[in-house]
């Protein structure tokens, strides 16, 4: 197959529809696996960190999703741009896909970086349960460009239009994410050198790095699985009119 | 093909799950006037906004020439006087003309400096349909022209009307006013409630 | 041909905001009453002010851009002549190059120009001016291109205000950044190459992208 | 009777507003975002955030009011409601007080009961946060009431956003000065009877007065 | 005097320097209709909101009982549902009627809970019109009524002024259109251009 039929195939809802069928289990079934050796064995049986005892378990729930998340954005970027270009039906349904995954890794991420650090921050004097820090920035603004994508759809009554508008602004979002971090990064370390000394990470025994490995391997499977299920439905809910699909509905296995 | 200055085939379109119109073919050739005809809310206006390229939302296909498009909305800036509203939808067409003369011709002599927002809804209406005379569009798209104007206003539409149809224009035109030019064709949309 | 468009249209939003009822108070206007409430506030605390004064005028300035950016297309879009616009202009994306730079003159060049005035009313030290200065001229033009694109989405949608905030903050965050940290490093003797350069190269980017997705975007809120 | 108008339009505004696109930022976000905005430019810094956490915060309640404000009577003006009204109303001003209490709801009474979130943002002391809560309480009314003439006055005018700021913003002075220096006085362990009487009391007197004016306003508005 | 529902003396109106009226004498009395006609900008407008109250800018006198003024705005929050706005303007008149039949009259069953937003040109202005079926007062002052309206709508309006008329109401009435009520005087604003 040359590169342009792949091309031309990947347009047809239809053709990716009975494409794709393996793919999700394979993404499934490795996400499952994999998600949960790691999550077991990092919760449970992975050593206990010197200096932070048992609250540094978070990590493996707290780091795949934070990279997670910002994947995810880029994915929509591209697939933004895809869509404007070459009009392409599929990238308007991952787009509409990733949205929620991305927004609730997002909130994952926030939520058990800041229960990881509270008691970190405790220790270094400030009794609160936020601060302003390059990660925590960053991660909210990202948060919010998550929001507005979610925000954007909901306001436009039509599909084709809400489509469109989305891959407008993620394609201006996929641009700015790399110079947000940067800033952010770059900005909050120079005024907040102290209360971030505990996130670079250290050297750490392999028991202790496996199952992080392991879980960030899983939580990107789970994307594709995630991406690939929406994208099974929505060209079902979308294309529920034509021949296929009710012959599919009809003999049963969709 | 080249004869025909809209082509419609099999139009279809549903709002609010009501169908407006399905499996509508209209062609419409040089020097042909086709009106619109339909009780309020039966789709008319939505039929000239999916021939104008401004909803998308149809099935079907549609083929239209470079055409001018006139709605509801007046189509120009109240805060700006006729003139310079004019001399804008110039610049915008590439059409260079003659401001004041269209001016008069629509009957806004005297008015050409008045912010738009201080006249009538007539004299309003007069400088929205001054456009006619600058865009060398080959289609016009009308969505009710007579609204708000008197008399004499509604006979300049009818002139301007008749006159690009004997150039060999085409006209596409929803109107609920009896309309004083050779119609070609006539098009019902919705049934009588 | 395109320049002339480009004159057309600059000179119509001139004259129409000159004449306009909704530029929601003026950037201009909004800024320096906003920063006489803040003097008033501390009570006139010279050295209170001072260690806040970029991060003042900074903010000020992003928000008095969205606040005008909110009625950039609105009218346009109610009287109709946004259709005509879209269907007719060639290339789309010249008058709305236009309607951006028409904007920026309204709001970031002329908070530029009098930046000096209200870093003084803030106790800014007068040779960090230049600083504020240079940082608004090459940040402020970005904030109306990445704006813009947010107006054009929200234009025809309800709740569009609200809307526009939450998706045109976030782009904000980088240039606000670059400009406050400037400041702040100038009046710490550091020098401040880094950020001009970053605000350099995101307001380029701005330019080229922008009103190509603006344009697309105006497309989409008509086609409603 | 009177009750009854009163009810009808007060739940027009609610509905009208919750469906609206005209809200211009609707204040609570507008409010939340630019909180961010501050801390995010200050670097995050507790100390300085802390200092002036009072001053942001009521600062920004009475920006987002007065930008709440501007739309306040413009939709009903433009599509021909405000005639209706001050034609057929009877008496006028209960309509008039129904609307400014939505807006109020939507401002004020939204801003104070968020207040709280917004001192945690900014590092302020929590027992500091009932004497925020108290002042917001007391001082947003005399904002939405005093602010609502002035929108009436400029409803029907070109640069009506401009001339409502100029015309608005000098009343509201001393609520700001009041409202701040008692959370100061608080901070600094200082009784704040004092401001407290005078809020209130600037209230009674616009509850009084400025629904009589602001219907002569509409009046005068109307008839162009 | 009490008989009659409209009286203006010497009314005289001016604007940007040109003199809409002078001297104009109406007396208006019940089971009346007074239709004004004239080319756009004549002031035909500016005469229904002097006598309305919503234009205080001329010399004379105007004596009017309560009138219900519907003019070239809808009057109508697009925001609203047909039914919240007309439930908005019975709490404003103090007059209790039956919503859903006053919609069903004008032609706009089935679209009580649609935003207004969402209706057609016509539509609107129905909803708008619903409002004569709500106010009780004696006096119309209606400034183009026929707008936008198909056939039937502008039969409903007609037939809504023939009733009102035969209760002992009095209409006063601007138009383009030809009015088909018994119209007991007419005035003819600004000499044709
Ligand atoms: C709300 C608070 C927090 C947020 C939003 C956040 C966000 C993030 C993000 C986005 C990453 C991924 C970086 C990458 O892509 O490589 C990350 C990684 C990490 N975070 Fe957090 N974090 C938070 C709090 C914390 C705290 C309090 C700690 C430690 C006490 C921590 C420790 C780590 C570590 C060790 C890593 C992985 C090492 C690395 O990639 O640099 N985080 N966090
Ligand atoms: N903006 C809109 N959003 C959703 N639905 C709409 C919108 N505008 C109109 N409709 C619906 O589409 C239908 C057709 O409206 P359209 O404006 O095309 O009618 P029309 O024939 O032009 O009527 P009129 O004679 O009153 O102008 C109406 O029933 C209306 O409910
Ligand atoms: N808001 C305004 N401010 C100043 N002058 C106005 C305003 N509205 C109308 N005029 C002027 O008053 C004159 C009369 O306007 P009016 O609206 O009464 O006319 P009309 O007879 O109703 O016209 P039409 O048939 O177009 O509705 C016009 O010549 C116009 O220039
Ligand atoms: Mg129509
Ligand atoms: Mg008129």
């Amino acid at each position: 197959m040359t590169l342009k039929t792949f091309w031309h195939q990947l347009g047809s809802p239809r053709w990716f529809y009975q494409m794709s069928k393996p793919w999700l289990y394979v993404f499934g079934c490795l996400a499952f696996v994999l998600l949960l050796t790691g999550t077991v064995w990092g919760l449970g049986f992975a050593p206990m960190d010197g200096k932070q005892g048992n609250s540094f378990r978070i990590i493996y729930v707290h780091v795949p999703t934070a990279m997670v998340a910002q994947s995810a954005y880029i994915l929509m970027g591209v697939a933004g741009l895809v869509l404007l270009v070459w009009r392409m039906k599929l990238a308007d349904m991952v787009l509409a896909a990733v949205v929620p995954f991305g927004m609730s890794m997002t909130v994952l991420a926030l939520v058990t970086g800041t229960l990881w650090g509270k008691p970190t921050w405790i220790a270094e004097g400030d009794d609160t349960w936020w601060v302003w820090d390059a990660r925590t920035a960053s991660m909210l603004v990202l948060l919010f460009l998550y929001f507005g994508l979610y925000a954007l759809r909901q306001a436009i009554p039509r599909q084709e239009a809400a489509g469109r508008a989305c891959a407008v602004l993620a394609i201006v979002g996929m641009i700015n994410i790399p110079i947000i971090k940067y800033s952010v990064d770059w900005w909050l370390t120079l005024h907040q050198t102290s209360s971030i000394s505990l996130t670079q990470a250290p050297t750490m025994p392999a028991e202790m790095w496996l199952p992080l490995v392991l879980n960030i391997v899983g939580i990107y499977c789970l994307l594709g699985a995630n991406v690939l299920s929406r994208l099974r439905l929505e060209i079902l809910r979308r294309e529920q009119g034509t021949q296929w699909v009710r012959e599919l509905a009809l003999s049963g296995n969709a | 093909m080249s004869d025909s200055l809209l082509t419609t085939v099999d139009l279809r379109c549903e709002r609010d799950g009501r169908t407006l119109f399905a499996d509508l073919q209209i062609k419409l050739g040089r020097g042909e006037c086709l009106v619109v005809v339909g009780p309020n809310g039966s789709g008319k206006s939505t039929l000239l906004r999916c021939v104008a390229g401004l909803f998308p939302d149809y099935e079907g296909a549609v083929e239209i020439t470079r055409a001018l498009y006139l709605g509801h909305k007046l189509g120009i800036n109240l805060l700006l006087t006729a003139r310079e509203n004019l001399h804008w939808y110039e610049g915008l067409t590439g059409q260079a003309s003659l401001v004041s003369e269209v001016l008069e011709r629509v009957g806004m002599a005297g008015y050409e400096h008045v912010v738009c927002q201080r006249l009538s809804a007539g004299q309003q209406r007069r400088v929205g349909l001054a456009r006619l005379l600058i865009c060398n569009a080959s289609m016009w798209l009308l969505d009710e022209p007579l609204t708000a104007l008197d008399e004499a206003g509604q006979g300049l539409v009818t002139g301007l009307i008749s006159d690009h149809l004997a150039t060999g224009g085409g006209v596409f035109c929803a109107t609920h006013q009896p309309l004083a030019v050779a119609v070609t064709q006539t098009l019902e949309l919705g049934g009588r409630q | 041909m395109a320049l002339r468009l480009f004159w057309i249209q600059f000179h119509r939003e001139l004259v129409s905001v000159a004449r306009s009822k909704e530029e929601a108070l003026n950037p201009l206007l909004f800024m320096f009453l906003a920063i006489s409430l803040f003097a008033l506030a501390t009570g006139g605390d010279p050295k209170t002010l001072q260690t806040f004064a970029p991060t003042i005028i900074w903010v000020l300035v992003l928000l008095a851009n969205m606040l005008s950016l909110e009625g950039l297309f609105r009218r346009d879009y109610e009287d109709g002549t946004l259709e005509q616009l879209v269907l007719l202009a060639e290339p789309g994306f010249v008058p709305v190059l236009a309607k951006i730079a028409a904007q920026w003159c309204f709001s970031g060049l002329a908070m530029t120009l009098l930046a000096p005035v209200a870093g003084l009313i803030l106790f800014l030290p007068s040779t960090i001016l230049p600083t504020l200065m240079i940082t608004l001229i090459l940040g402020t033009p970005a904030l109306s291109l990445l704006g813009a694109v947010g107006a054009a989405l929200t234009v025809g949608l309800r709740r569009g205000g609200v809307l526009l905030a939450i998706l045109v903050l976030p782009l904000y965050v980088p240039i606000l950044i670059f400009g406050v940290s400037a400041i702040m490093q100038q009046g710490n003797g550091i020098t401040t190459d880094a950020q001009i350069y970053w605000l350099m190269a995101i307001t380029m980017i701005s330019i080229t992208i922008a009103p190509l997705l603006v344009h697309a975007a105006l497309r989409i809120s008509v086609e409603q």
